[in-house]
């Protein structure tokens, strides 16, 4: 047992990964001699060589488009994108190539490439640094994409998630790199490749279900502890992958709870968000005591630091919907 | 404002092909000439083999287009008048290499062993390109421009790492040249000292768009910015194609890192069967260019040299009328997909969702038989 | 009176556009001298020369980012991106720069772009020339996100774009460029700009509502045709506007017909489709008689040819969902 | 495989500044020397108001850096050791051009005019650049690596359309120069002709990696590859990188087109404050760098030729004080934004959308004002 954080179980996840398959390579800005801008790729550049774990010349686009190549040739690339707002240089080859080639190429082509995307806000960044863009590759087919929200998913997901033969986008709490826990990797069972894909309900509840993921899964778990303080036991899902979604557990926590409420930090309109309550909505049709209410980011850009905690979904709003939900 | 737009001021002309960096091995009269840097010891048979493929590479733009006309194929993006920089690149390249084309490299395919009814699938849409890259050395079509140079590129890196003596070889067009991507393609290789070759094919048109939008220096000249050499060749002259294609992956191979070569040639036909050149260009370019024809300086050269006579060029037309019933008789016993298959190879892996929509589309499907019934 | 198609009315419409204001410039590929590949800029650098309707360098990155320098500069710029899957190396420039410099700016800075994109499938293309990728840019703030249907409002959108001092996205239905109408442009009124961002009931019914745009719409009036010979009437809600949606036209049909069925091209996983079903589950929560349904692509990249008649929704796919809604 | 990386052999190191194409004026050591190409005539008391600006720069630096460690400033981009390269470019504009900079044009900014409180708010987070672009012809600044070249060769188009004499200068940094956008801007740039200058600042880091990671030749060079001249300027020496930007902004307004400027100078501090340099760079390469000093060699001159005394230094020193105290007192003040306020300027036009979530914010936190009461 140690205590380890996000971040850090990223960088033993990673190591693990490079150990168990000498064609995984990590490339990106910043990621030897730095360890990255967020220490995640910390000491690989060392133990693994330049020729695994490559500085890369600053340009998303040639950092994707190389990865795809060198997959070709049979490597199995990890991108470190460096903050969510600088991975769209890069989204072309993510959209036409990435996601596309296998399907192109009748199965031809693998393309087993990670791209790890730290994302969200909090951090009292500058422009750029704070967004959520997962709803654009949810919505992209040939893509899948995942997230996590504590230490323990962060260590077995990005294992899983290099593994993988399919490219899958890899979006990691960037607030909560910092968040800790007590584990015991070197005893640690990774389990089933395919739990990448299933939800997990994070908290039991009764009264409503808080669908939510990524940084904002910690908030849900405190806004849910905050409820059962005034006797209401909410239950939390960490949906953890976000295309495909492992609908049959949102489902059934809806059907029991009757009460939804969608919670993320993406611009709540267009964003997946929607997609989970328009499905919800229908497939729990006669159950749901409300509608499906969604609670997340404003239709702006991302603010300036001295007022992003006014965009994200705090304790307080996430209650309040609740509020309103239970109120039908 | 001023009808003639301002940016053309002091805007000089593209430099003309002709000039001492413009490596041509066989004149357009079909007479063998020499050049200092790429000397090319080649047999009269080696050169008879490159007429036929020429030909026969010909031959399947020529089928090609009328199975387009005539509606068995939705689009065809020809290659006539670049026969020779495709056969040349093509035969240059050994089964170690990996060649990244766009959608115009029929030529290259032929010489990398590609049925070319496959490649009609993809045009009959059929299919989005039928081969096995792993195969042939021989990447599927990108058709999104200049991304394929990013993966030729990453493939070179890739050989680096296996120890391999193979090299890649990115195929692109002169417009593809302004692309972000191919520019960083070329600091990569260079970074990286990747074996890679970058084969552009200048056929003066990017669709409606002269040269002059792209650039205003020879685009070979491009590579000198990036720190690797670049060099123009008579991209109508298929032995200077050779050899220059031969030379700039021998350097890739000896671990000297990448090469730019620019192929100098013309895009005879439109842009694809979608495409009607008379809005934006002169018949009468097309006229001048048909005195370089690809094709017929090596008919010259063969017959003039006596290495060839009529029973050769009888035998190469004969080959070239069985190629075009292999390819009419292939593309029109193309099967359509079955409609479920449009689920296949989305993942490697499978998708919960996807099972979910292939079992909605197949009941629906189903409840259509039943009706029928 | 004269029969114009979708395709000219927008070439009647830019002409206009340039006409009224010498700041308005044509920037794309092969917008020039051959018009376009769809020859909506026909005759247009002719008539205003090189300076104003600009054949661009091959690079949709480029495009865009000199737009936004000739717009910083007073210019109102037309940007023509070839085909629907050739936008994303244009990406960045759009949703970095783009949607969010007026904001950076406090408003000093107004990018008055329009970035004209044809889209959507059903001309037996190849790959990248079917996509329909709205929801990527309806899910950007910052931006506007329109389309047109019929030849009439092509004329009057585009005009009325091009006038707005926001950046729009404006989508033109590729396979409806052909569609004809009899018009009046000399006499046509253009009505208030702020007709731009209104929905339009373009069919009045009472069993159901189907929400859609852009190409979609034909198929849904044709649905609607087919249903009336079956005696059942069927609203065809056009939202022309998908940034914002003109939530109360929508929402007051739903309101009236309990029944809503949500269509377009998009494969359906992640798509705005999500967020109208989401909204309408939500506004009209106590008048559905029947859950939100969508019918759209699926999620997967858009197939060959040869199969897209089953990828795209059509007639019977729309019918089917009305009825499994009426069913409820 | 080896543990030395492949891609390293043969790589030839990137071309020292030394050399007849480095231009230089002022030596480390404070001498003026001539360069044939770049006669500068200047007077004393100009280059005593240079050396001010360079302090006063520093200075801004400086504060920023110590009020970034009390916890005022949430981040902040240092420009330590890039003051002459700042300064001189931005002296060298007139009112009539724009400058279009990085994230780090502290010392641009200066020069044309910003109020460097107004830069503070951005790295507080009380704004995202609170100054207007047109008041001072000088661009917010944009932090996607390269966006704004394309920005500034855009504007460049538009000034040759109005007829204007004005230039564009677009700044970026030696990573910068890999991406996509910023050889796109060179391509376009050179096309038409364009009134820009790209400035680039060679500080030797793009954060952690040095510049063998972006290319293999001097960035200068990039140029010659799309057909317009660079040079490479002592991006320490003030009064050369005055001279060769005032050179190239003069080709641009004649209708020459692009220049690209190379900078060769070194980022003496940090890549931001949350950067820490120690984990891969030596001390010893500092210390190197410290020995060009930008300012310390125009002190050195000054002193010298006997243009300035203590009574000089003494003001100047006196004024940066003063700025120091402005800075201080005027980042204190930055009143942190109302809330709703997030949701001005997102258009011009305003959205129905907006209105409705702006309703629902301040409908929310109107809640909590009544549950305190
Ligand atoms: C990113 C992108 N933008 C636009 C297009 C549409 N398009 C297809 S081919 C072409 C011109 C390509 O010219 P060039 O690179 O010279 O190749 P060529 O067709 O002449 O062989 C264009 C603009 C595309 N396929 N991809
Ligand atoms: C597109 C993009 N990718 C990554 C980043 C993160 N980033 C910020 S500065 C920087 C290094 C820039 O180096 P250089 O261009 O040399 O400018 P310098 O910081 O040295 O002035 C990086 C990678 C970014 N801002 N934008
Ligand atoms: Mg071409
Ligand atoms: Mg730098």
């Amino acid at each position: 047992m140690a205590t380890i954080t996000l971040g850090k179980a990223l960088n033993e996840g990673l190591r693990k990964a490079m150990e168990s398959d000498p064609k995984v390579v990590i490339m990106g800005e910043d990621v030897g001699r730095l360890g990255g801008v967020f220490r995640v790729t910390d000491q690989l550049q060392k133990d693994f060589g330049e020729d695994r774990v490559i500085d890369t010349p600053l340009a998303e686009s040639g950092i994707v488009g190389t990865a795809i190549g060198m997959s070709i040739r049979g490597f199995r690339p990890i991108c470190e994108i460096q903050f969510d707002g600088f991975v769209f240089p890069a989204f072309d080859q993510i959209v036409s190539q990435v996601a596309k080639m296998h399907y192109r190429s009748a199965g031809n082509v693998k393309l087993p490439i990670t791209i790890r995307i730290p994302y969200g806000g909090g951090i009292g960044a500058v422009e750029h640094h704070s967004e959520s863009p997962e709803s654009y590759f949810a919505h992209t087919p040939g893509l899948k994409v995942v997230t996590c929200s504590n230490p323990l998913d962060a260590y077995t997901m990005i294992q899983h998630a290099v593994a993988s033969d399919d490219p899958i986008v890899f979006f990691e709490p960037k607030r909560r790199y910092w968040d800790k826990a007590d584990l015991d990797l070197a005893n640690l069972d990774l389990g089933d490749p395919a739990d990448l894909w299933d939800a997990r309900v994070v908290r039991e509840g009764t009264a409503a279900t808080l669908i939510t993921y990524g940084p904002s899964v910690r908030t849900c778990l405190e806004a849910a502890a905050a409820a059962a303080d005034e006797g209401r036991e909410i239950e939390v899902v960490d949906l953890r992958a976000l295309s495909p979604i492992d609908w049959p557990t949102v489902i059934d926590s809806v059907t029991k709870t009757q009460h939804a409420i969608v919670v993320s930090e993406a611009p709540v309109f267009g964003s997946l968000a929607g997609e989970i309550a328009a499905r919800v909505s229908e497939k729990c049709f006669y159950s749901l005591e409300a509608p499906v209410l969604r609670v997340g980011g404003w239709s702006t850009p991302y603010p300036t630091a001295r007022v992003e905690e006014d965009f994200l979904p705090d304790l307080d709003r996430i209650l309040d919907a609740v509020d309103r939900s239970l109120a039908y | 404002m001023s009808a003639e737009p301002v940016f053309d001021q002091a805007l000089p002309p593209v430099q003309p092909s002709e000039g001492p960096e413009f490596v041509q091995l066989l004149t357009p009269e079909g007479e063998r000439v020499d050049h200092p840097d790429y000397p090319l010891d080649i047999s009269d048979d080696e050169i008879k083999s490159l007429y036929r493929d020429l030909v026969l590479v010909r031959r399947i733009d020529t089928e090609a287009m009328a199975l387009q006309r005539q509606g068995e194929l939705g689009l065809w993006a020809s290659l006539l008048g670049q026969e020779a920089a495709q056969v040349g690149a093509g035969r240059s390249l050994t089964t170690k290499d990996f060649a990244f084309p766009t959608y115009r490299e029929h030529g290259v395919a032929f010489c990398k062993g590609v049925d070319p009814v496959t490649l009609l699938g993809l045009f009959r849409g059929t299919s989005q390109g039928g081969w096995d890259p792993f195969d042939k050395g021989f990447q599927l079509y990108t058709i999104v421009i200049g991304s394929q140079t990013l993966h030729a590129t990453g493939y070179a890196m890739g050989l680096q790492r296996d120890g391999s003596d193979g090299a890649a070889m990115a195929f692109f067009g002169d417009g593809a040249s302004s692309q972000g991507d191919v520019n960083e393609a070329f600091v990569w290789a260079s970074v990286f000292n990747a074996p890679v070759v970058f084969f552009c094919q200048n056929n003066q048109w990017a669709i409606s768009e002269p040269l002059e939008r792209q650039t205003r220096i020879p685009l070979y000249q491009r590579a000198q910015g990036f720190g690797f050499p670049g060099v123009r060749v008579d991209g109508n002259d298929v032995l200077a194609v050779l050899a220059v294609s031969r030379a700039a992956l021998e350097r890739a191979r000896e671990g000297s890192g990448p090469t730019l070569v620019e192929a100098w040639t013309y895009r005879m036909g439109p842009h694809t069967t979608s495409d009607d050149p008379s809005r934006y260009r002169l018949a009468a370019e097309l006229e001048t260019w048909k005195l370089k024809d690809p094709i017929e300086r090596v008919k010259a050269y063969l017959s003039r040299s006596g290495a060839a006579g009529a029973d050769f060029f009888a035998s190469v037309e004969a080959d070239s009328d069985e190629l075009a019933a292999h390819l009419r008789a292939g593309c029109l016993a193309l099967p359509d997909p079955d409609p479920i298959t449009l689920f296949d190879h989305v993942y490697a892996g499978g998708s919960s969702l996807l099972d979910e929509e292939r079992e909605q589309l197949s009941s629906y499907l189903a409840s259509f038989e039943e009706a029928s019934h």
